[in-house]
């Protein structure tokens, strides 16, 4: 139904917080629901959360349109996952000038409307990677650095943290750090094996900044018989398959995120800020490294295994 | 006999017409909703959805009706978006940023409609190589990244200004109304507008008349990328940046505007004032299906019918009234 | 004598492997009307088209006003004064009538059309041809072929050229429209353009021509003043030997009904139509344009909608069938517009001689291609087709040859039942004759045929009976023995003083 | 006359072949390049990365040589990987979900080719709208997710096993070309094959000769669909998940590949082989550019280029030996 307040006389009306992801069908943007969700359910019914991608995932002008769109709706509050760092701007500009505060997640927004930025600190996320890795390779070697996309904040961040690591190790050479795997499983498919096929004898390292990517470049290994530790592989991001490939040895290290943390700070931060309270500018969802080793420590079990189905339909 | 003739000259648009009515009807069953949707604000916030694909249907109309069809639009549209960025970050001064990029892009079509008309080579093909050709080139200029020039006279284009009413409109959307207005006086009373119909109608037979096909044809497709360059130019202030990789697949949506407008994809006829309604269809029945809060698999579910349906419902009504 | 309007010699011009012109020279004079005649394929259409810059010759002079010419383009040819009527119409369907006419000649006013004083030249063409009343606003798209061939003409008239070339311009007319542009024609003549006529009706060549030029092979091979020539000699010209007179057989026995119409109307024409046609016998349906011969044959063979009435066929009534159900009954069909609904023109012959009924050529749904070819190459031989084999695209027949070959595929389907419209437009005397005695064989046969023509010597040389045709519905049904053709004039323009309107 | 039948029969897919070598060459120009790419572990990746664009060219070369065109092919080959991800899930034994499968698809393309004969509408929006609604099919099936069942037999059809040596190849590999086999028959030698050309060139025409041009049509989309089931089971092996966002913008390849083998967008001309050389052009070209290591923008630029050039050349070509 639509998203009116049911607002019968007395009953206070219920707080509506749209929550906007950058796409709807990777594990992680669950999580980061059911994180929103999470928050829905402890209000007791004082806030409604509405949940909407972009049709055409990737697409800056689409989520532009579902900004504008919960803006006709006027929602009470803004939960947002930026597709863009500078295109999202003036939309939130926008909703700002027609009353509606935005809270910013997982990727950073060059504005001075937000009213906090809750997310991961990429940047030290990707020198985790960029450290771990060059542990695993023993100081030197030819490494490989598979990006994700054009223009996306948080992958950039990660690629940039991930390169300013390696200064450090002057042994260690990058042997193609421009090849995008794009968006899709398929798409990163095709660049890992097009990539093995040119280098897959000399590398020694690999990092990879997404889960797809991930995946992709794990498959493409264990094509070529590289896999399972004779190439060292550093991914990001969480889902089912990578913690397969991570328990069997194919990957040695996922950096991980705490998504579901994520939307429900976010949620949070922005219910606090409508009720007139004082909020962080920038809240810090955090980064751990999972390896085989501690896949099973209490503290970073919920991340790898986020309790999903407590909180969503 | 003039009520006839009246009816032949409005007839084109009655079709795409009645599917407007049809997805607004649509949208006005549920009151909820109706009390939202049919706002001022959100009234404002559809034609400026409009403006882009509607800017683009301009040119894909003319394309169309000469019997070719253009998929490098969306890629245009990407690529005039980032040299308008590129150039406001070397600060040129805004208006030569315009003519610039409108420059940009009917230069892209004038290369695709040389190709065409020299190397006799079908339309399809040779938009699909310049599709790619085009998309390469924006990521080239912005290498690799989206473009931010600092604020400046171009962003207000898009810009909405009061949210919350329907006046004043970005300009535009008046941009695009004045875009629209001439071509269609353009398209049904020039010289040049006819011999567009007569090539798409029966290339053939317009040679035999005289009409120098491989010429028009050029000017054709230049023209065309002259308006997805001006796509291009909007495109960029909605986003207020110059992305390479925006637009993707928007020439799928252009071209469905302008078949549902009425156009026939085998050339010889079309329309206008039916494209900039077939592009009004599309926003809305976004729009619209946004608002409702179903899901996006639902929303696609229901855009991709509505589609078919739009065309159908018109075919059906044509067919009643018997054609 | 004055410098000729146009001089072609030695003129040659290739397709391929298909040598179209070997050598033709010919002159045509200012202010008079040369007729060129010739076989299916003889190459007519070809010169035409060198003259009217469509085609380049590959060697020899073309001279036009006693000055070297060679068109690089229609345009350039229109320029220096040549108007072309094509033998397959080049209209813009989507267009109006108006736009048409004056296609690549608008009137304009600071690049805008001037509508008004489009209207008004395209009327004063049209009224050369007797159609003023004609709806310039109407796209041709909706017209009958008859209609289209007047729109084409009169966009030539437009011109003012100084040389006109028609290419079968009278192929779907009726008597009437033809006696109206032999008018105009003879106008033009007198202010001084010149003609070039090209027909298969001899006689009106005669009637309307005052030299004549003979193209066989692609040569040409006899020239002279028109009224110094028998019917006879122009034919043998042509062929190349005699071809023989085509004489009617008295009397078959007339079967049993095969084919019956019972009041049948369809959306808008025919109004009403009732007849019934034996086995042996021959029907010809004559009428004027927009009579509704077309139209009674697509809804007998189920390409429109029978809105009313009903059909019997072989003793079953029904009241409608799909195109696929009537040819599994023994009834076939050829169109008056070959180009649009009759031929795959990409396709070659065999695959167009053979579509309906492939069985023959096949196993387990498997082609058979030689067998295909087998087939193909018996129609190709008994039809006199000049193409260069089975394989051949239709496309590069030419438009007489075209034809023969939707003829040719009703002969292979061995319908009991034919339905012909116009079925020897833009045909050569010769191919003509062997078509009436294949027709006349198939009456043998106790096959049933129905006949619409605009052509009324052919309707009173074949048929058994004739009917006519008036505003949908059906007139006079006589034997052939009780008409002429001033008695079929008169008939289909309704008896008394009443004459044709459009 | 013997030498001139042969080059006839031949002929079709000598414009490909010819534009095949072109690329290849390409390849050939760098010597560094040139030993990795032409070894035989790399052929078999080509060939690896080639069929699913080449089965699916299978259906579409029926489409489109039929007058038509199916712009839904790509979401398809998502909703039917999905479908098969999600019946294993489901445990259902392997050879039911291969039949399930290819039955989903051929009933999209049933529904397709409904609406384009009964309807009477263009394939064009038919399919347009089919696009939006397979791939919001696709997600609500997926519940918007991938889908990942265990380990199955299915999964074997796309695993390269030896990847360094170009024996033995996926069965994938075998199974496209042996499909490629029976359709190029089916095409050029039986009478359903005749009656596809005959409707692509002339559907009044067809109509009169007495082919069931609406059945024709109806099983000409529903045989595509079942092409584009078998794509998305191959892509589903492929990744060995059901991927709702996957092949997104593939019927564009696969459109192109049918074209760069010769086929006429306008009906009535085409091959199967043809469109599988065109499919090889593409994924040699792909794979090629991405080994040079050039920046990405330079392969969209490249690829784009080339598209024209391979069916540019081919032009030029008939056009020397004059037709
Ligand atoms: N485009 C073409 N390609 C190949 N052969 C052609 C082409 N056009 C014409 N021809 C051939 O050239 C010859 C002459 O054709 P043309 O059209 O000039 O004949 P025509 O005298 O006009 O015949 P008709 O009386 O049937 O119109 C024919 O054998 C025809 O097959
Ligand atoms: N597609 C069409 N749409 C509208 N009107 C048409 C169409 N085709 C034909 N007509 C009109 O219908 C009338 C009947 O045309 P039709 O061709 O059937 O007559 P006909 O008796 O067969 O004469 P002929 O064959 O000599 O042209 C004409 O007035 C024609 O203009
Ligand atoms: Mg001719
Ligand atoms: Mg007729």
């Amino acid at each position: 139904g639509a998203p009116v307040d049911e607002a019968a006389e007395g009953e206070p009306a219920a707080l509506r917080i749209a929550v906007i992801p950058k796409g709807t069908t990777h594990e992680f943007w669950r999580s980061v629901e059911a994180g929103a969700r999470k928050a829905e359910q402890e209000s007791g019914g004082r806030i409604r959360v509405f949940w909407k991608g972009p049709l055409r995932e990737d697409d800056r002008d689409q989520q532009i349109q579902v900004v504008e769109q919960f803006m006709a709706q006027r929602v009470a509050g803004i939960v947002l996952a930026p597709l863009d760092s500078q295109a999202l701007v003036r939309p939130v500009a926008t909703a700002r000038k027609a009353g509606i505060p935005t809270v910013i997640i997982d990727s950073g927004l060059q504005s001075d409307q937000l009213v906090s930025f809750v997310a991961t600190d990429n940047f030290k996320g990707g020198e985790m990677a960029g450290t771990y890795l060059a542990e695993l390779m023993g100081g030197k070697g030819q490494a490989i650095l598979l990006r994700y996309a054009v223009g996306s904040a948080s992958t950039e961040q990660r690629e940039a943290g991930f390169l300013n690591a390696l200064q450090a190790w002057p042994e260690i050479r990058l042997i193609s750090s421009d090849q995008y795997a794009g968006p899709t499983r398929e798409t990163a498919y095709q660049a890992s094996q097009n990539l093995l096929h040119r280098f897959g004898r000399e590398v020694e390292g690999i990092f990879c900044v997404n889960e797809n990517s991930t995946i992709g470049m794990t498959k493409a290994l264990r094509e070529i018989g590289r896999a399972a530790g004779q190439v060292k592989l550093v991914g990001f991001d969480a889902g089912s398959q990578s913690i397969k490939d991570l328990k069997n040895g194919d990957v040695q290290g996922l950096i991980v995120q705490d998504p579901l943390r994520m939307g429900y700070e976010g949620v949070k931060t922005l219910v606090r800020y409508l009720d007139g309270g004082v909020v962080d500018e920038r809240i810090d969802t955090g980064v751990t490294l999972v390896t085989e080793s501690n896949l099973e420590d209490p503290d970073v079990r919920p991340l790898l295994y986020p309790p999903l189905e407590r909180y969503l339909p | 006999m003039k009520a006839e003739r009246r009816w032949r000259s409005w007839r084109p648009a009655a079709g795409p017409l009645f599917g407007l009515a049809a997805v607004l009807a649509l949208f006005a069953v549920d009151p909820e909703l109706r009390a939202i949707f049919f706002s001022g604000s959100n009234a404002k916030l559809v034609l400026t959805q409009t403006v882009i694909v509607a800017v683009g249907a301009l040119g894909m109309t003319l394309v169309i009706v000469s019997g070719g069809i253009d998929l490098s639009a969306g890629s245009v549209v990407a690529l005039t978006g980032v040299v308008a960025a590129s150039l406001l970050v070397a600060a040129v001064p805004p208006v030569l940023v315009v003519i610039l990029t409108l420059a940009a892009g009917a230069l892209i079509g004038f290369v695709n409609g040389s190709i065409i008309a020299w190397g006799r080579m079908i339309p399809f093909i040779v938009t699909l190589g310049m599709m790619g050709v085009a998309r390469g080139l924006a990521k080239w200029l912005g290498n690799n990244q989206t473009v931010n020039p600092a604020d400046n006279s171009l962003n207000l284009l898009m810009e909405p200004r009061q949210p919350l009413q329907f006046f004043p409109l970005p300009p535009g959307v008046w941009l695009a109304a004045g875009l629209a207005a001439a071509m269609a006086v353009v398209m049904s009373r020039t010289i040049f507008g006819r011999q567009v119909f007569a090539i798409g109608s029966n290339e053939e037979a317009a040679r035999l008349c005289g009409i120098p096909v491989r010429r028009r044809k050029i000017a054709i497709y230049a023209l065309a990328g002259l308006f997805f360059g001006m796509s291009g130019l909007l495109q960029y202030s909605r986003l207020t940046q110059g992305d390479p990789t925006v637009a993707f697949g928007l020439e799928l949506e252009i071209i469905a505007a302008v078949v549902i407008g009425g156009a026939s994809l085998n050339g010889g006829s079309g329309s206008i004032v039916g494209s900039v309604i077939g592009a009004l269809i599309m926003a809305v029945l976004k729009s619209g299906s946004g608002q409702l809060n179903w899901p996006t698999y639902m929303q696609e579910i229901v855009i991709g019918a509505v589609i078919v349906l739009a065309v159908g419902l018109d075919r059906l009504r044509e067919w009643r009234t018997g054609r | 004598m004055a410098v000729s309007r146009l001089r072609l010699a030695g003129v040659v011009r290739s397709f391929g492997a298909t040598r179209a012109l070997r050598g033709v020279d010919f002159e045509l004079a200012p202010g008079e009307v040369h007729a060129l005649i010739g076989e299916n394929g003889a190459g007519k259409s070809t010169l035409i088209k060198i003259v009217g810059g469509i085609l380049r010759a590959d060697a020899g002079v073309v001279e036009l006003d006693g000055k070297p010419y060679r068109p690089a383009n229609p345009l350039s040819a229109r320029r220096r004064g040549i108007a072309v009527i094509h033998q397959e119409l080049s209209l813009a369907p989507d267009l109006s009538v108006e736009e048409n006419v004056l296609l690549g000649r608008e009137p304009r006013r600071f690049g805008f059309v001037a509508t008004g004083q489009r209207r008004r030249q395209a009327r004063q063409a049209l009224a050369q041809l007797g159609r003023e009343a004609m709806d310039l606003r109407r796209p041709v798209r909706e017209l009958g072929l008859a209609e289209q061939q007047m729109v084409e003409i009169a966009r030539a008239l437009v011109d003012r050229p100084r040389a006109l070339l028609m290419d079968e311009p009278t192929s779907s007319l009726t008597r009437l429209d033809t006696q109206r542009l032999f008018e105009a024609i003879s106008r033009l003549k007198q202010a001084g353009v010149s003609v070039i006529y090209v027909s298969h009706f001899l006689e009106e060549c005669r009637q309307v021509a005052d030299r004549y030029t003979v193209l066989r092979d692609g040569r040409s091979v006899a020239t002279g003043e028109m009224s110094r020539v028998t019917f006879g000699e122009l034919v043998r010209a042509m062929a190349g030997e005699d071809s023989g007179e085509f004489r009617r057989r008295t009397e078959r026995p007339p079967g049993d009904v095969v084919f019956e119409l019972d009041r049948i109307c369809g959306k808008t024409l025919p109004r009403e139509v009732s007849l019934s046609l034996r086995r042996g016998e021959i029907l010809g349906i004559a009428g004027l344009v927009g009579a509704g011969r077309t139209e009674t044959l697509r809804v007998c063979f189920g390409l429109d909608a029978l809105r009313g009435g009903r059909l019997r066929v072989k003793g079953r009534w029904d009241r409608g069938r799909s195109p696929r159900g009537r040819l599994r009954q023994g009834v076939g069909y050829v169109s008056e517009s070959r180009k649009e609904e009759g031929l795959l023109l990409e396709r070659s012959v065999a695959d167009n001689l053979t579509l309906t009924r492939l069985e023959p050529c096949s196993r387990w749904g498997f082609i058979d291609r030689s067998a295909q070819n087998r087939a193909a190459s018996r129609w190709i031989d008994e039809l006199s087709v000049s193409a260069a084999g089975p394989r051949q695209s239709v496309r590069e027949l030419s438009g007489g040859n075209q034809q023969k070959i939707a003829i040719g595929r009703l002969l292979h389907h061995d319908a009991d039942i034919l339905l012909l419209d116009e079925p020897t437009r833009g045909i050569d005397v010769g191919s003509r004759f062997r078509i009436y005695r294949l027709i006349h064989e198939l009456a043998e046969q106790g096959r049933a045929v129905l006949l619409a023509s605009s052509y009324l010597p052919e309707l009173l040389g074949i048929c058994d009976r004739i009917a006519v045709m008036r505003r949908g519905e059906l007139v006079a049904d006589r034997p052939v023995a009780c008409w002429n053709e001033s008695r079929l004039l008169a008939a289909a323009a309704g008896e008394g003083n009443e004459t044709h309107e459009s």
